[in-house]
């Protein structure tokens, strides 16, 4: 095992690393910005090293600071996280040659999976079902259109480089095609500096379900089953489960998922711990979309579930241990329920809530997983992305699990800031959630049915009387003017 | 508790503005009254107590409260979150500002972040609805739009500009 | 299931309590002396209802007003937790004769185990191996001679109603058994009201392992296998896991444990939680010394390692529902350690600390459970025993347990009082605890041996660095003089 | 920064006692020098930053330090607790009064609770280890013995009597 590891990520993945080295023995090094000077993640690392200015792009997507600051601290290995550099693979091979291990799969499997036309390919010569499309990117309209009409409308635009639902557009009618495709490019330009899109048959209310992979350097590997992630808001996964319920009811297609996920890794020659996205419609086909090079936001779910420690076997394999665990010693017991908290406030469209934690209340208790970035007093910067904290729960049923969420969130309390607490403990309400009837649509479809519940006077009444009782106290700093006066548009908060 | 009951005993009414509701509460001793404009009265008897910084147990009928105040106006009962604004009896313009709203209006950053563009001019006229300014935080950008159709008084910002939540971005006439 | 329950208890395990319901939908009514107005406990309920002055025997050992408060809400069931009036048959009867469900055994069982001569009895009866020694209290002087000589010395002395060490003494020789008697008796009185002691073989350096066992109202009784209690303070319980190390190299003893416990449980007419303590020795015989008729401190390490929730079960089986869980459902998975966080100076022989905690950081993440009755601000009582809250993990080994749980120890930081945290940090670290060579012996050996490692110079630097920065800041109200004159012996601080 | 920088430029050294040792620390910027007494000095360059109230990031070449004020002049870093008195330059005695002790002996009640019994009277003789005085709280009783062999002075307290940490209880002169 290694003696000491640079963590080249922030937030809660940060501390989620940090912890597991600590508990490995091993010495952890953590990285920051000038924002993040006294994050959590610096405050538990045995070491810290400074990376520039607050911007990702000034700090921790810098390359050559990150692998200097390793070489300076003496650390053999760096552990990305997910997201910032964790699936660039001139990063991996930078790494590669400063004789840094890379935790993660190696840069070519990277490669490879971070073009989705190439991943398609990949899958399709593994024999994988992908969703009907093209493979290569629109290079004309005429072109483009001939591939829609025989795909069929709708069809949906996606980025080659894509990922976040950046440059995604549904298209419906041939007419909308050529702005779509616009729109779509120059997005996908300003995300991800490649502008190349591509079409796919769109999929009609599909559950988003990802299998886990997990293989060492010796060539073994293995799957750890699903997770449900149709829960999502622009593309963004809000909730995840495992087991996903339409596998309680089929537990058949865990199998035939897995089996396919495994092909398609092996085809990569890919290591150490990844993920593979497939949509999953009404009559259970499933369909490739993409893999994910890195450890995921929702692996505690699976973690809960399956018992085994996913940074702990990435650790091992990337120090080049033989995973020992075989395909038949995984079980899945119980079920597993994520609700990602983010600064945000779902009252006014999901707007960001950056500023400082004035107080914080953490749920505890049997069954009751916190992976949290933050602590009472820390400000959260504006310049990342806004998950404060992962809350899951276990239980042996889905619907203890549930119960159990509403229960922990009914603890949590965050003041100073906007979160979407409250926001999950309508879901967990929700009728249609507790059925298990999911599918990408849901948050939609739920907006659309939801209805505030009005409080009962009495509670109402206590909220007055507790104003009143607090008059002297100071007011904290961050907080949102109440009857702000802007008109806002859910679907256009993330500009076009 | 004997002195506090003392310090409270005479009746003291507030004007409140609750989730945007107008309503009053009157408290006397450990007792208070409850009423929404126009509803009925809630009367009860309380108990209070200081459950750590900025935490209120509250007892009625043996009914438990778990209250947090969360600041900038906001009070968390049993987890649900509260807007409530309390008047001092004398000010009562300021109960009705909050609960009006007419005259040139200043629009303030409804978050902190940067200012990455401005979509209008000073003395433009704009239509409800209209993008005025973009915002962008957490790797978000949110276009901020005109409430109604009016003409743009005075812009206070720039592109580039940093901005915390309530400053007053512009003002539309 | 019940519609609201009233819990008889506080701290940490009505917290607990409050959770379950919670998670089952069952309202909850807490309630709490003068000292405890504000407690978590009352914070999380639904409902709560006022006992009397801080003393428990104006408050939770009032059984007529706990009676009261339960009808006042309407409360149909009473979960009595640990402590106070868990074991009072009395009560129990109190219950039923109020039509109130009382959440635990019948009244029957709590009495026939309440007086450890007559479990002694039963045991025997139903075959199950007990530690030499009278079944009787001790009635004069030379019949006591005469047993200690037929038993052999060392013998213990034991309080027949006892719990807790309480009017425990080990005898030596017989010219000490005199005075060892009238000390015990004496003590035995003033703790109990019950001056009853009797005599047995006293077992050198033994294991303290227990068996959980769960029972329903239609004859239906599992065993959850058992928790390992060797390391105690003065008979009070401070670290304990699941599984027992020396099951983990021998498991057909927990079968062979098991089974007798079910004997004796089921001799009993016994139903709900209940605990069967024993003894054992180094060749792994094993002596029954008495059942705990009510939820065990403890109990969470059984939880994590099987997977079931006994405070739902406990609900269940009181409602009438029957135990679905079979005998060889049950699954032992990984590893639990738990720790007992008490409000405790261990630089001064555990003296108590009560007091406002100013400050409470809570570990957290990966296999990290904490049940806790504390808040920042609170003011811990002097009133009730030190008990703050109790951390486990879980892990698929005892060795990353016991990694997980240093780490989680690193993280737990508690102002303003003092705490056995640090405590807990060199016992992690300590090799005879690592390889799992526990006896009840444990602590004092340990005592022994242990040698306060020298802080590196640096980390001394930065304390002297830290002191100086914050010179301006207030201090905390309850702490301790550091250089308290008194000269203070371990063994006397329970007064004979 | 720039401004911390020069408020601490001019070097102050502060006498300390930690965990009992005599020691000094000098503070120069974000430079500081520590030495236990009659040890070797240690130099360092540090970055000290707020994380949150009473709590302290501290970096020295890299290595980090959580450090957390715990009151009553304990520090915790890194989960260690350090006792440490720090003595303005000016006031020495202060500093030698915690090292040493002699002369007429306050005992301070180690721990809040109520006292059961006092086992002495004013103006008795009592050895070192004797009893003095019986303090319960949490359950437990704890018997006060004598640091030394003397003469009570003085009880300052009596059986049933409510006391706090550090409250004078008797005195041995």
């Amino acid at each position: 095992m290694f003696q000491k590891v640079l963590v080249a990520n922030r937030g809660e993945i940060a501390v989620r690393i940090v912890r597991a080295l600590r508990e490995a023995g091993v010495a952890s090094v953590a990285v920051y910005s000038e924002a993040d000077r006294a994050s959590l993640a610096v405050l538990m690392a045995d070491e810290a090293a400074y990376l520039g200015p607050a911007p990702a792009s000034e700090s921790y997507l810098r390359i050559d600071k990150i692998v200097d600051a390793a070489k300076r601290h003496g650390a053999e290995a760096i552990h990305p996280g997910y997201g910032f550099l964790s699936e660039n693979a001139d990063f991996a091979e930078a790494c590669e040659a400063a004789r840094i291990v890379f935790i993660g799969p190696p840069s070519a499997a990277i490669r490879q999976m971070g073009s989705k036309t190439a991943a398609r390919k990949l899958a399709i010569s593994a024999g994988a079902p992908v969703v009907p499309g093209t493979e290569s990117a629109i290079d004309n309209l005429e072109n483009a259109k001939a591939t829609a009409r025989d795909l069929g409308y709708p069809v949906l635009l996606k980025a080659s480089a894509g990922g976040g639902g950046k440059g995604m557009r549904r298209v419906d009618r041939e007419a909308d095609l050529e702005a779509a495709i616009r729109d779509a490019s120059s997005e996908a330009q300003r995300a991800f500096q490649n502008g190349e899109v591509y079409l796919e048959k769109l999929v009609l209310e599909p559950r988003h379900i990802e299998i886990q992979v997990l293989g060492d350097r010796h060539g073994h590997m293995i799957h750890l089953g699903e997770r449900e992630c149709s829960i999502q808001r622009r593309h963004q996964k809000v909730i995840e489960e495992c087991p996903s319920p339409v596998m309680a009811e089929h537990p058949e297609l865990r199998e035939r998922m897995g089996e396919t996920a495994l092909r398609i890794a092996r085809a990569a020659n890919y290591s150490n711990a990844g993920t593979l996205e497939f949509l999953v419609d009404r009559d259970r086909n499933f369909y490739f979309l993409e893999m994910n090079t890195r450890l995921q936001v929702e692996h505690p779910v699976t973690e809960l579930v399956t018992g085994l420690d996913l940074v702990q076997w990435q650790l091992r394999i990337a120090a080049g241990e033989p995973l020992t665990v075989r395909q038949e010693d995984v079980r899945w017991s119980g079920s597993a329920v994520e609700c990602r908290i983010y600064a945000e406030d779902p009252d006014q469209q999901f707007l960001p809530s950056p500023g400082q934690i004035a107080r914080l209340t953490e749920p505890a208790g049997p069954g009751v997983r916190l992976d949290s970035g933050v602590y009472e007093g820390w400000t959260v910067p504006l310049d990342y992305d806004p998950l404060l904290a992962k809350l899951a729960t276990w239980a042996p049923s889905r619907e203890t699990a549930i119960a159990r969420m509403r229960r922990a969130l009914s603890e949590c309390m965050i003041a100073g800031i906007r979160t979407n607490r409250a926001f999950f403990s309508e879901i967990m309400d929700d009728a249609e959630f507790r059925a298990g009837r999911l599918s990408t649509a849901f948050l939609d479809e739920f907006f659309a049915r939801r209805k505030a519940k009005a409080p009962d006077l009495e509670t109402e009444a206590v909220a007055a009387l507790a104003a009143v009782l607090d008059q002297r106290k100071p007011t904290a700093k961050s907080s949102i003017a109440p009857t702000s006066q802007w008109l806002q548009d859910g679907r256009e908060t993330l500009l076009r | 508790m004997v002195a506090r009951r003392q310090g409270d005993a005479a009746a003291v009414k507030f004007e409140i503005v609750i989730g945007g509701q107008a309503a009053s509460l009157t408290t006397t001793g450990e007792r208070f009254e409850y009423r929404r404009e126009g509803g009925p009265a809630m009367e009860r008897q309380y108990s209070a107590a200081s459950a750590g910084d900025g935490t209120l147990s509250i007892l009625i009928d043996g009914r438990s409260y778990a209250v947090a105040i969360l600041g900038a106006g906001e009070v968390s009962v049993n987890g649900r979150v509260f807007r409530v604004d309390v008047f001092d009896p004398r000010e009562q313009r300021g109960r009705r500002a909050a609960a009006e709203n007419s005259g040139p209006q200043a629009m303030t950053a409804p978050m902190p972040g940067r200012v990455i563009r401005v979509l209008v001019v000073a003395g433009q006229e704009v239509a409800a609805g209209e993008g005025l300014i973009v915002v962008e935080a957490m790797k978000m950008q949110n276009e901020m739009k005109s409430p109604r159709a009016g003409r743009v008084q005075a812009i206070k910002t720039a592109a580039g500009a940093a901005v915390s939540a309530g400053d007053v971005l512009l003002v539309i006439e």
